[in-house]
């Protein structure tokens, strides 16, 4: 086995794991809602890169237009409906798997079963025998990227103290002053953004079709349940372990292998860790600090 | 394995009355006495002033793709059938729902089609899944039924009439013409389900029939859409050729990074392009250098098939593509009326007798026959080529017959009645050969 | 007032706080919609029966979702696994062994398969102390698991006994179910296997109103609205929690069998992330607390897709999604409930006269 | 675990610190509770950290069967922490808990409350939506058949007043009757041992005299308590002994006029107010 291929391999699992799970982490781990319409809005976001980029426009900006596009939607269905679900998690999820359904066939009635798609740019890297595609080499950059981008928008920025503040304890941001209303509308748009972007970012990748969100959804709520409370952190860590886990077993025993590997991780860390791979950390932090 | 024989036409008691048919027909071809009704049992209706052909294609879910162009041509058809005055001078109906690519909804409705609509004949489903889901449903009402997918091959039963190629038919094609043309070394990837294992087990037993070898094979999920751990599998092994029996949208990313991937083999495949037309949804050169074995692509370089084209693009003007199966659905329908003609009726026995004595077919893709012992067709096979432009080449064009069933297992539906699928591990050693 | 009197002792267990309908009226009203129920073949046929009898089915599934979810607290995505374990249990048991003895016992060990099943899973999350929506994550997922693993099962390996398990095809010509004593023997189809589904719904839609009546019932209750205050009153949650989820798991196997029998094939599309998800829109629509809004609604709603899908449109699934939002927006208890506080607030409007006021529980 | 009656001095921290069970926590010399003893309840050596953070501290306390004891100090003192590990709603550092000859410190909560120790929440914690009647039901059937039920449940209502408020849901129930529905639901359990966490917090002068009223009864019927309270007053009405806990251990213990007349205890704790 060669070395590089795993390394490669090991990057591609951990971008399209991250990237599948960020903008569902967000939005969970803040608002403690699961949107079930995550494949959908990633499926927007890549419809609305693919239809920019047909039309003319540079691939870059039209990945940015697929972010946009992806985000006023998750501003428009949370000012309409998302909103009016806050105290009724488990209803959020039966609307949310709705609007999945709405969203999966209005496009196909829209711009029918398939469109014409955009090729990969950015060539190869060649290794002895072996080649490799520039553009997932920076998708693995690219998810690294995002992981710090949002550390820094939660950890270093006015709007993120506000953010945590809210989701801690509602109560006592709102007699701070903070607008939490506005927090929730904010965090819902950035978690739909972030599908946007991984819609954008794998469409050239990709087959971009009506149906193409639930290829993401196994690798997303894998992620999060397992990530725990700590949304970043928790991403990150189980972009990390399902990345090994999935690129090993992969590659011992094929992909059908990978990815039960995958799956059975994510219900022996369930069981084992309550508060998961967050909760593990914290733990280890604790002791630490207690002894 | 025909348990579901048990309780034959279990359905026909307690039959409902007057059908509420007509009133969904897409065609525009209601014709008013459709309230009539009747409540003749059997398998079928006989004395109504209308003939019903229930078309049961996928227009949503995950085999839309597939589904609306059988669904569009299948209305081609009957149209232009009920232009020329119908089958028997009858106006032709349609029950015409959309099963949604779900095979429970299928079964509900072929039963409705069977039981409250009784169609006189009935095209339903993409997927071997679904075949398979409700034969046993058309096989307790003896139901003539058309399945119009090419598909692994194999299937004897007396009431299915299967009119797509085979596995066999295509891979026959398109192998032996790679192994001339690149070598012996062959890596196979194939979709991990029974179409995509059966059709490997072809590759093997053709590889083994031309003195060419299987170096790898690789079986992805249907679900899987990340294919790095394939193209470096690929790269490791260094084949003359890969057959890629890739099925479905997630399967179709393949291409595009197996591009930029660099990875440039020449490819055989008997799914891609003819069913899906990823040459016309890729951006080129995504499918640079991959050949298939098909009955039909648009492409197809005759006259006759041009006027075909013309003709369904005048009906669907926003059609992406003419693909294989839509040809399938399109000719079958114009056999079963020229069965029915040629009968004088539209009994269902009648019209399945007529069948199994053979009949020659002019379709789009060529001059065609019916097996009728196998309930399966002869056809013109071609290979084609991609190239880096995406514009489609026929290499090599003959008649393949089905093979299977006729020759290695010897079935004879003319004389015995059956409801059984067969494969090719109980038949040939190489295609037996335990896998990784 | 004798017959009133019995009539009203009998329908005493089914009554409590904890359902709709525990009135005279009421039961009136149930027993006419039972005795139609049981006059639907005769008057529509074996078709329309056994149409039917798949919605009927759908019912069991979705009460034992209302009693894990509605009742307990616990929103389950695995009901279906345990309805698929069990469709495949019977496929394999009955296929493998088939005389009409083993497909009447195929029926009581596939239930039983499912149900252990719930119940070692149910061990798994609620002794691991597995809490809130991440049992509801780990069901899905466990769902998604068999998805991927039964859609796999394509090669000649994935065989048990002579029964291959076909992977993404499935499973096709499952018998029907037979029951036999001696020589006689009856093959459920039809009308007969509507009319068994009809029964069995009824049992163990009352079944079900007993229980959550009871003494059990009021734990369940408590759970579902306090765990630490249900445990500080002494009950073990985690015991009541794991019961609950293995009748679930008995309720959801039961009607998986019925499903396998129905159509004759059973598929990994039975464990599905859509199928899974539609249990749960049953019990949302119809009222989560509420068994009847759990069945009506699934009735209902399965009904109305079959008639969207055989329309053809093309906005089929949009108008199901549309229905969707609608309902949880405006109506968040559910529609029965709903239904039933309407109905009860005419009532009181047209009878203002001093009558027994008959529908106050206790 | 068998009892002996050697009972020990529960004050000296040095010596208990000798043995360390499997768990890894101290065990005191000799239990100190059950047959024989009037000790109900006795921690040894109860530690409980959050992080870094200590919040009780090898901590030696005693309830005997049928007192009535106090359970004071300032805020951040341990008061509820010590009483969650008492009932398990946490778990213990390490130390243990003898409740009537067993150690219970590994027992689950509602095992605990299957023993006798039952337990009213600082926030009343009824079920919101469930009426007065079903809520006590759910205690009542817990040590009641079938035969009855009905009728011992509106006995439980009416011991607590709220006997014709059987059918308003708890939710719409005033603060004190909320309190109240909670104090009798935890009676209703039988137990020996009720753990109060602030029972009068925020009541009217009328509800604060109606809660002292029903615990000095359910006292008299041999009941035992632990309460946390700030009120002294309340805390002199009805306490016949005081612990004083600060930073998680145990300051002072006594009588009400003995902590009252302490200067150290009117420095940490009534001073501090």
């Amino acid at each position: 086995m060669n070395p590089l291929n795993l390394l490669f391999l090991f990057a591609d699992n951990f971008a399209f794991i991250v990237l599948s799970a960020v903008g569902l982490a967000v939005i969970f781990g803040m608002m403690g809602v699961i949107n079930l319409g995550h494949g959908e809005f990633i499926m927007i976001g890549a419809y609305g890169t693919t239809l920019s980029a047909n039309a003319g426009v540079p691939l870059p900006l039209a990945m940015v237009i697929g972010v946009l596009v992806t985000a006023v939607m998750g501003f428009v269905l949370e000012r309409t409906i998302i909103r009016r679900l806050y105290d009724r998690l488990l209803d959020s999820m039966v609307a949310t798997w709705a609007i999945g359904l709405i969203l999966t066939q209005g496009v196909r009635i829209a711009l029918g079963n398939s469109i014409p798609q955009i090729s990969t740019p950015l060539g190869t890297i060649a290794y002895g025998e072996f080649s490799y595609s520039t553009y997932r080499v920076v998708l693995s950059v690219v998810a690294l990227a995002v992981l710090a981008g949002l550390y820094v928008l939660f950890t270093r920025t006015e709007f993120g103290i506000r953010a945590r503040a809210t989701i801690q304890d509602p109560d006592t941001a709102r007699a701070l002053g903070v607008d939490t209303d506005r927090m929730y509308t904010s965090t819902f748009v950035i978690g739909s953004a972030l599908a946007g972007l991984t819609g954008a970012l794998y469409a050239p990748t990709l087959t971009v079709v009506p149906g193409m969100g639930s290829s993401f959804l196994v690798e997303a709520f894998v992620a999060v349940v397992i990530g725990g409370p700590s949304v970043l952190l928790g991403t990150t860590l189980s972009g990390g372990l399902l990345g090994v886990i999935d690129a090993l077993f992969t590659n011992l025993y094929g992909t059908f292998f990978g990815q039960i590997a995958m799956l059975l991780t994510a219900i022996v860390v369930i069981r084992l860790l309550s508060n998961g791979l967050t909760g593990l950390v914290e733990d280890v932090r604790n002791r630490m600090e207690g002894e | 394995m025909c348990l579901y024989a048990i309780s034959v036409s279990r359905m026909n008691d307690g039959r409902s009355g007057p059908s509420r048919r007509s009133f969904l027909a897409t065609g525009g071809t209601v014709a008013g006495a459709a309230l009539a009704g009747c409540l003749t049992g059997g398998g079928g209706s006989g004395g109504k002033d209308t003939v019903t052909l229930g078309i049961l294609e996928d227009r949503s879910g995950n085999f839309a793709l597939n589904g609306t162009p059988k669904y569009n041509a299948s209305m081609l058809a009957i149209d232009e059938l009920n232009d020329d005055g119908g089958i028997l001078g009858k106006q032709i109906e349609t029950f015409a729902p959309d099963p949604q690519s779900d095979n429970k909804r299928y079964q509900q409705l072929t039963r409705q089609a069977i039981n409250e609509e009784q169609v006189d004949a009935l095209w339903a489903g993409y997927s071997s899944a679904t075949r398979e889901a409700i034969r046993p449903i058309i096989d307790q009402n003896e139901q003539l039924y058309f399945y119009t997918t090419q598909y692994e091959g194999g299937v004897a039963d007396s009431y299915t009439f299967c009119m797509g190629a085979t596995a066999r038919q295509q891979l026959g094609m398109v192998m032996p013409y790679l192994i001339d043309e690149f070598g012996t070394d062959i890596y196979t990837i194939a979709a991990d389900y029974n179409f995509g294992q059966i059709s490997a087990d072809w590759v093997r037993v053709l590889a083994n029939e031309h003195d060419a070898n299987v170096i790898g094979e690789e079986f992805i999920p249907l679900s899987v859409s990340q294919f790095g751990s394939t193209i470096n599998n690929i790269q490791d092994a260094d084949p003359d050729f890969v057959m890629a029996l890739l099925v479905g949208a997630n399967h179709t990313s393949f291409w595009n990074q197996r591009t930029s991937a660099g990875l440039d083999l020449p490819f055989g495949t008997s799914t891609v392009m003819a069913q899906g037309y990823q040459h016309k949804r890729l951006d080129p050169p995504a499918m640079k250098g991959v050949y298939g074995g098909f009955n039909y692509m648009q492409e197809v370089p005759t006259d006759r098939n041009q006027d075909f084209v013309d003709r369904y693009y005048e009906k669907y003007p926003d059609a992406p593509y003419v693909n294989e199966e839509c040809v399938n659905n399109y000719f079958s329908i114009k056999m079963y009326a020229q069965a029915a003609e040629s009968v004088g009726s539209t009994n269902q026995e009648d019209i399945i007798a007529e069948l199994e004595k053979g009949m020659d077919v002019s379709a789009p893709e060529g001059d065609i026959s019916l097996q009728g012992k196998v309930h399966h067709m002869t056809h013109d096979m071609r290979v084609f080529r991609c190239d880096e432009n995406h514009d489609i080449h026929v290499m090599e064009e003959h008649k393949i017959p089905e093979q299977f069933l006729s020759d290695t297992v010897g079935v004879n539906l003319r004389e015995n009645d059956q409801t059984k699928q067969y494969v090719p591990a109980d038949y040939f050693e190489a295609a037996d050969a335990t896998r990784e | 007032m004798g017959i009133g009197d019995t009539f009203d002792r009998l329908c005493r267990p089914f009554e409590g706080p904890n359902t709709i309908g525990n009135t005279r009226r009421f039961w009136i009203g149930f027993v006419v919609v039972v005795l139609a129920l049981l006059g639907y073949p005769i008057g529509f046929g074996g078709y329309a029966a056994s149409s039917a009898a798949l919605y009927l089915l759908y019912a069991i599934l979705g009460l034992s979702l209302s009693i894990i979810w509605g009742y307990t607290g616990i929103l389950s995505f695995g009901q279906v696994v345990f309805f698929g374990i069990a469709g495949y249990s019977f496929a394999l048991i009955s296929m493998n062994l088939s005389s009409t003895l083993t497909t009447m016992l195929a029926l009581p060990i596939s239930v039983a398969v499912a149900t252990i099943a719930s119940l070692v899973l149910g061990y798994f999350m609620f002794y691991g102390e597995v809490r809130d929506v991440y049992v509801t994550i780990l069901t899905l997922v466990v769902s998604i698991v068999m998805n991927t693993f039964m859609a796999q099962t394509a090669g000649s390996e994935w065989t048990v006994g002579s029964v291959a398990l076909g992977g993404f095809n499935g499973i096709p010509a499952i018998p029907s179910l037979t029951f036999s004593v001696g020589d006689a023997s009856v093959v459920l189809d039809g009308s007969s296997f509507y009319w068994f589904t009809l029964i069995a719904l009824l049992v163990v839609y009352l079944g079900l109103r007993a229980l959550v009546n009871g003494r059990f019932g009021y734990t369940m209750v408590a759970t579902r609205e306090d765990e630490d205050r249900t445990e500080m009153l002494g009950y073990d949650v985690r015991r009541i929690k794991l019961l609950v989820f293995g009748l679930g798991g008995a309720l959801a196997g039961f009607a998986g069998v019925l499903y396998a029998t129905w159509g004759n094939y059973v598929s990994p599309s039975v464990f599905g992330i859509t199928f899974a998800s539609i249990p749960v829109v049953w019990v949302a629509v119809g009222g989560r607390r509420s068994l009847l809004g759990a069945v009506v609604a699934t009735v209902v709603i399965e009904w109305f897709r079959q008639q969207l899908s055989a329309t053809g449109s093309q906005y089929a699934m949009v108008i199901v999604g549309a229905v969707l939002l609608l309902a949880i927006l405006f109506v968040p208890e559910g529609v029965i409930p709903r239904l039933n506080v309407a109905l009860l607030n005419v009532r009181d409007r047209s009878e203002t006269t001093p009558d027994s006021p008959d529908g106050t529980p206790e | 675990m068998t009892a002996t009656d050697t009972a020990t001095d529960t004050d000296s921290t040095e010596e208990s610190q000798t043995a360390l069970d499997a768990a890894g926590r101290q065990s005191p010399p000799v239990a100190a509770t059950g047959p024989g003893t009037d000790t109900l309840l006795q921690t040894s050596g109860l530690t409980k950290r959050f992080g870094g953070f200590t919040a009780i501290d090898n901590v030696d306390f005693s309830v005997d069967e049928g007192q009535l004891r106090c359970l004071i100090g300032p805020n951040g003192a341990g008061k509820s922490t010590l009483l969650k590990l008492i009932t398990g709603r946490h778990d213990a550092t390490s130390g243990a808990i003898y409740y009537d000859g067993e150690d219970i410190a590994d027992l689950r909560p509602n095992d605990r409350v299957d023993l006798g120790i039952g337990m009213k929440f600082q926030v009343p914690s009824v079920f919101d939506e469930l009426t007065a009647y079903e809520n006590m039901r759910l205690s009542v059937q817990r040590t009641h058949g079938d035969d009855n039920l009905d009728e011992a449940i509106l006995d439980g209502l009416k011991r607590i007043d709220l006997a014709e408020r059987a059918t308003t849901p708890a939710g719409e129930l005033s603060h004190g009757q909320q309190g109240r529905l909670e104090i009798g639901m935890a009676a209703a359990l039988e137990p020996d041992l009720l753990l109060l966490d602030e029972p009068v917090a925020g009541l009217s002068l009328e509800e604060r005299r109606e809660v002292a009223d029903l615990v000095t009864e359910l006292n008299g019927d041999g009941i035992a308590f632990i309460v946390i309270e700030h009120d002294i007053d309340f805390v002199a009405e009805i306490a016949d002994e005081v612990t004083v806990l600060h930073g998680g251990q145990v300051f002072r213990e006594g009588s009400i006029e003995d902590i009252r007349a302490d200067d150290e205890v009117r420095r940490i704790y009534l001073g501090g107010e």
